[in-house]
Order: structure tokens, then C-alpha cells, then sequence
């Protein structure tokens, strides 16, 4: 994370920059001193979707992981409130322990990138001796000449050269015009055809992310209005998608 | 060949390579087995740079030996490269370069999957700073491509080698720290 | 700044510049005109190098200055070179080397239609250096000879068959731009 100044329109304003929702999360934990194994979870989804609305606002080409752990901490606030099940003898897992362990997990990695941050900037004061050009011909192998070249050079280089010369192959990207009521409209559809249809399905006809987090939002905006509802298993199954009492 | 020769061998090594100077390429340079260990001749270099007040040392390195300018002179030296300004990482690309670090060989949903976002971006800068490159692909179903350190990183964090680095912290040293914390 | 310090600060320059050390390039890294000119401060640690018996000396070329290993050092200094990244592929050869990969058994016909120029010399230089090899005629009336890449060429990037290598659309993926904005 990262104090940044962003120009919204007409006005600047002073947020942190974060690096994904994971980032926010542990921000939010450190800013009012929560305890990461007992995190208030209703304070915390309420705090992290004021923070939604504004990351939504300078629309972040990250902004569909937000909203996805949005969804996942509106998941588990639901299940804090469902009555534990009566088990026999052993103790019924903490909803949030998923997500405090993936917490944990991201924030030893972010420890560590702030160790090399700093290793960067001692490093950056050193020059490297830069030996001058070849003075001589020297005979050299195959692998001689590859310790230079990266896989991805290979890749690239071939990208360039399509783009560049070869005509029939090369391919505009069009843009994309996708919204949100277009896509809920086709989810629509879908519904009217059959009594359910399953998240993966739908998702995997779709091609690029880009058109994938509009369904997305067009599927929560759906839940909202009540006009779908989506239900699942477990965590981590599928999602059922089926008509709910306002579809039409 | 007498062992003053063989250090005078070893600076012109020193000045002359690309690269660190390793064990095996200091080796290769030689038909027979050197009288001195690189290391002597190394620690015998070193003390006449100090002695004598040089600009540059001998920095230890992706297992091996490198010329470096001495930090004081960085204000200097850095104005011969103005229009490569030495760009320092941003933070994305340090998360998942530190997931790389310590997970490789790893792939982009798995780095992806730690750090809650979309990762193209920062491995994408990786790549093209190539302090990161693909290798192989994963044994899963996904067959997904597998990314991994490279020298050329052990040089930009001016590291001997992986185990350089600390040990990533266990989780159960983050706990206490949230527990300290608490008051 | 004293003299010393101004010749300890031409030496990191010297050691870390990757082209000759010009009187502008020199001029570029103080703000305020040095004290001493360059061919003096040279002068100077010219004669240390050459009372210390060093084994590299300052070099004049195209008007700038370079350190450079003593040439009786030659012998041992070129065997760095046999495994050194200083070598590259040229682009011709990168840019044929690609289409070889992502297109084989491929025709020297078709390599020049996707770069638009004659191929002749980067073939020849990745079949001498056996990153590429010939491997039979095309069908077609011309009964063209196909090219390539070698075994040894897969193995260098750890990759055991040609299904294993980056497919495009994984390359699009990381090459896309990522500034795309929901709705």
C-alpha cells in the first residue's frame, strides 16, 4: 500500500493505494487495532464496501478482485448469522478461518517484498563494473549465444512479427461494448430457457475478464433487485443460479 | 605461474567480465588448477582497494565476484545513466516477486491466489526486467506456465544466492505480532 | 571538493560507465565545472595504475576513456567468453528463431513472409550454432527444405516437447493492456 494522490475530475484526493483486496483488508484490521483472529466481520464488510464504492470510482482495472471479496465477506457475515449445527463432539470451523489464513499467508509475502524494497534501494547505489564492448572474436556455442535470450523474448518477438507482417493472421482487438444490463439481460435469457443455470457454465462461454466481471456485476445487481438468486453447496462449488421472486 | 601473476590473472578477470565471476568460470580460465583458492586471491584484492582507497570493491554475488562502485558515489555515477533512471519496483511487483522468491517454481494463478488480485501486470514488468522467466509448465491438469527467479535478480538484490534471504516468517510469529499489537 | 576526491570519483565513473568516459559525459556528472580537467585526473590515476602494477590500464577511444585489462591477459581473459551473455543473438536471428519455433517444420520462403526480408544469413547462423536444424522437404511443388529447433534448443529452456512451450494467446494475455475499465 502506498499514499498516492489521484485526480478524480475536478478534485484530488488523498487515499492509499492498494494492492488488492487482501492489501485494504489488513489495512483496515490495522487501523482499528482488530484482533485478526476474532475480526468484527459485520464492521468490516462495512468499512471495506465504503472503500468498494471509491476503488468502483477511479475504476481500477483490479476493481473485479474487490468486488469478489466483497462477495466473499458478505458470504461469511451470512454464516456467522445461521445457528450452528449440532455437532457431535467436535468443534464447527469459524467461517472467517479461510479468510484469516489467506490474511496471514499474504501478509508474510508483503513482509517479505518490504525486505526487498529495502535491499533495492541499498543495491541502487551500486554501479555494476559495465565491461566495454567485445574487443575480440571469440568462438562460441549454442548455449553461449542463448544465456542471453529469455523464453519470453521468444514469445514477444513472434507477438511483434505477427502484429507487424503477416496480414491474414493479424487480428484487431475490438473493443469491447458490454454493460451490465446487456448482460443481465442475457442471464435473463438464459433463465427463461431453463429453471437454473450454473455460474461456471455461463462464465466460461464468455472469452475475455473484461466481459466476465460486467456478467459479474450484472449477476450481483440481479441478486439485488431479487430478480435471480444465487445459492451454492459448499465452498467452493458451483454456483446455482435461479429465478427469484421479482424475475420477470 | 607464481601467485602475484595469478592475482594480477584475476583483477584483469575481475575487470573484463560481464558477469560474476564464479568458482567455474574462474577455473575455466586456467589449464591447470590454480595455486590459490579464488577466495585468497579475492581477500588479498580486496585489502589493496581498501588500503590504497579505491572507488570500487569486490561485491560477492550470485556466487560469485563483481566489481561495484562504492555506495558514496552514487550521486555521481548515476547521472552517467539519465536516461535510463534506475526505476525502482513497484509494490505489486515486489508482492509477487516475493511469492516467486519463495514458492518458485510457481504459477499465476497460484501467485494469484496469495496476493487476492490479477497479476499480469506486475509479471509482465518481471519479465521484461528479467528478473523473473518462464520455466516450464506445471504437471496439473491447467498445464499452466511456471515462472522462477533468475540470475539476473540475485544480482539486482545483490544476493549470493536464495539462501540469502530471511526465512519467510512463520505464521505463528504473525500472531504474536497481532497479539503485541493489541495492547 | 578536494582533488582526491574528484579523481576517486572519476575512477567509479570510469568503472562503471558502459561507453567511453567523454569530456561530456564527465561534464554531466558535476554541477559546477570540476577543478581539474579530465586529461589531468586521467594522468593521474593512469600513473597510480601503472606503479601499482595493475593489470588494467585507461584506454583513449573515440575521444572518451575506457578501462581496459592489459593485453598480456588475453589468453586467460577470452576464455571468459565461451559461456558469457556479453555475445547476443542478433534481432534477425531472435525474430527467425521465433517464427522457426512457433511455426515449425517451417520453409525459408515462409520465414521471409512473415519478416518481410531475406533470411539467408540469421539461418545460416542459428544451423551453425545448432539452434535450428533441417528436417525434410516441404510437399509443395518447390520441395522446399523445413526448418527446426533442435533438441538442445528446448532443453536449454527446460522444456521437454514443443506442446510445452508459452502459446500465444498465453502471451496476449500478459502482453494485454491492463488499463481496461469495467463498464
Amino acid at each position: 500500500m502506498s499514499e498516492s494522490k489521484l485526480l478524480n475530475r475536478n478534485y484530488t484526493v488523498d487515499l492509499p493505494i492498494f494492492e488488492g483486496p487482501l492489501d485494504l483488508l489488513l489495512f483496515l484490521i490495522k487501523k482499528d487495532e482488530l484482533n485478526i483472529y476474532d475480526i468484527p466481520i459485520s464492521k468490516i464488510t462495512q468499512d471495506y464496501l465504503a472503500y468498494l464504492e471509491i476503488i468502483k470510482e477511479l475504476r481500477l482495472s483490479t476493481a473485479g478482485d474487490f468486488v469478489l471479496m466483497a462477495a466473499t465477506l458478505m458470504k461469511i457475515k451470512a454464516r456467522m448469522l445461521l445457528p450452528v449445527p449440532e455437532a457431535e463432539g467436535e468443534e464447527a470451523e469459524d467461517p472467517r478461518s479461510e479468510l484469516v489464513n489467506m490474511l496471514l499467508e499474504y501478509k508474510r509475502f508483503k513482509e517479505a517484498a518490504d525486505h526487498f524494497a529495502d535491499r533495492e534501494h541499498t543495491q541502487n547505489r551500486m554501479y555494476y563494473r559495465v565491461p566495454s564492448t567485445s574487443e575480440g572474436e571469440f568462438e562460441v556455442g549454442a548455449e553461449d549465444l542463448l544465456a542471453d535470450v529469455k523464453l519470453y523474448d521468444i514469445m514477444l518477438t513472434f507477438q511483434y512479427l505477427l502484429q507487424n507482417y503477416e496480414e491474414p493472421l493479424s487480428h484487431e482487438v475490438a473493443m469491447e461494448a458490454v454493460s451490465t444490463s446487456e448482460q443481465g439481460a442475457y442471464l435473463k435469457i438464459l433463465l427463461n430457457q431453463s429453471e437454473e443455470v450454473w455460474f461456471t457454465e455461463i462464465m466460461k462461454d464468455l472469452g475475455s475478464r473484461l466481459v466476465i466481471i460486467v456478467t459479474f456485476l450484472a449477476i450481483l445487481e440481479l441478486i439485488r433487485s431479487r430478480e435471480i438468486i444465487m445459492e451454492q453447496n459448499d465452498l467452493f462449488s458451483d454456483l446455482r443460479i435461479r429465478r427469484g421472486e421479482r424475475f420477470g | 605461474m607464481d601467485k602475484s601473476e595469478l592475482i594480477q590473472i584475476t583483477e584483469a578477470l575481475l575487470i573484463a567480465t560481464p558477469e560474476p565471476l564464479t568458482e567455474a568460470r574462474f577455473a575455466q580460465c586456467f589449464d591447470s588448477t590454480p595455486d590459490m583458492s579464488l577466495n585468497e586471491i579475492i581477500e588479498s584484492l580486496s585489502a589493496f582497494y581498501k588500503e590504497t582507497d579505491r572507488a570500487f570493491q569486490i561485491f560477492k554475488v550470485a556466487n560469485g565476484y563483481q566489481l561495484v562502485t562504492r555506495k558514496e558515489f552514487e550521486p555521481f555515477v548515476k547521472r552517467l545513466y539519465t536516461r535510463s533512471a534506475r526505476l525502482r519496483l513497484s509494490q505489486a511487483a515486489l508482492e509477487t516477486l516475493a511469492i516467486i522468491t519463495y514458492r518458485q517454481p510457481i504459477s499465476r494463478v497460484e501467485i494469484e491466489a496469495i496476493r487476492g488480485v490479477s497479476s499480469d501486470s506486475p509479471l509482465r514488468t518481471l519479465l521484461e526486467r528479467r528478473l523473473i522467466e518462464i520455466r516450464g509448465r506445471d504437471e496439473g491438469p491447467g498445464r499452466a506456465l511456471l515462472y522462477r527467479t533468475t540470475t539476473e535478480f540475485l544480482q539486482y538484490f545483490g544476493l549470493n544466492s536464495l539462501q540469502d534471504l530471511p526465512k519467510l516468517r512463520e505464521a505463528q510469529e504473525l500472531i504474536q505480532d497481532e497479539d503485541e499489537s493489541l495492547v
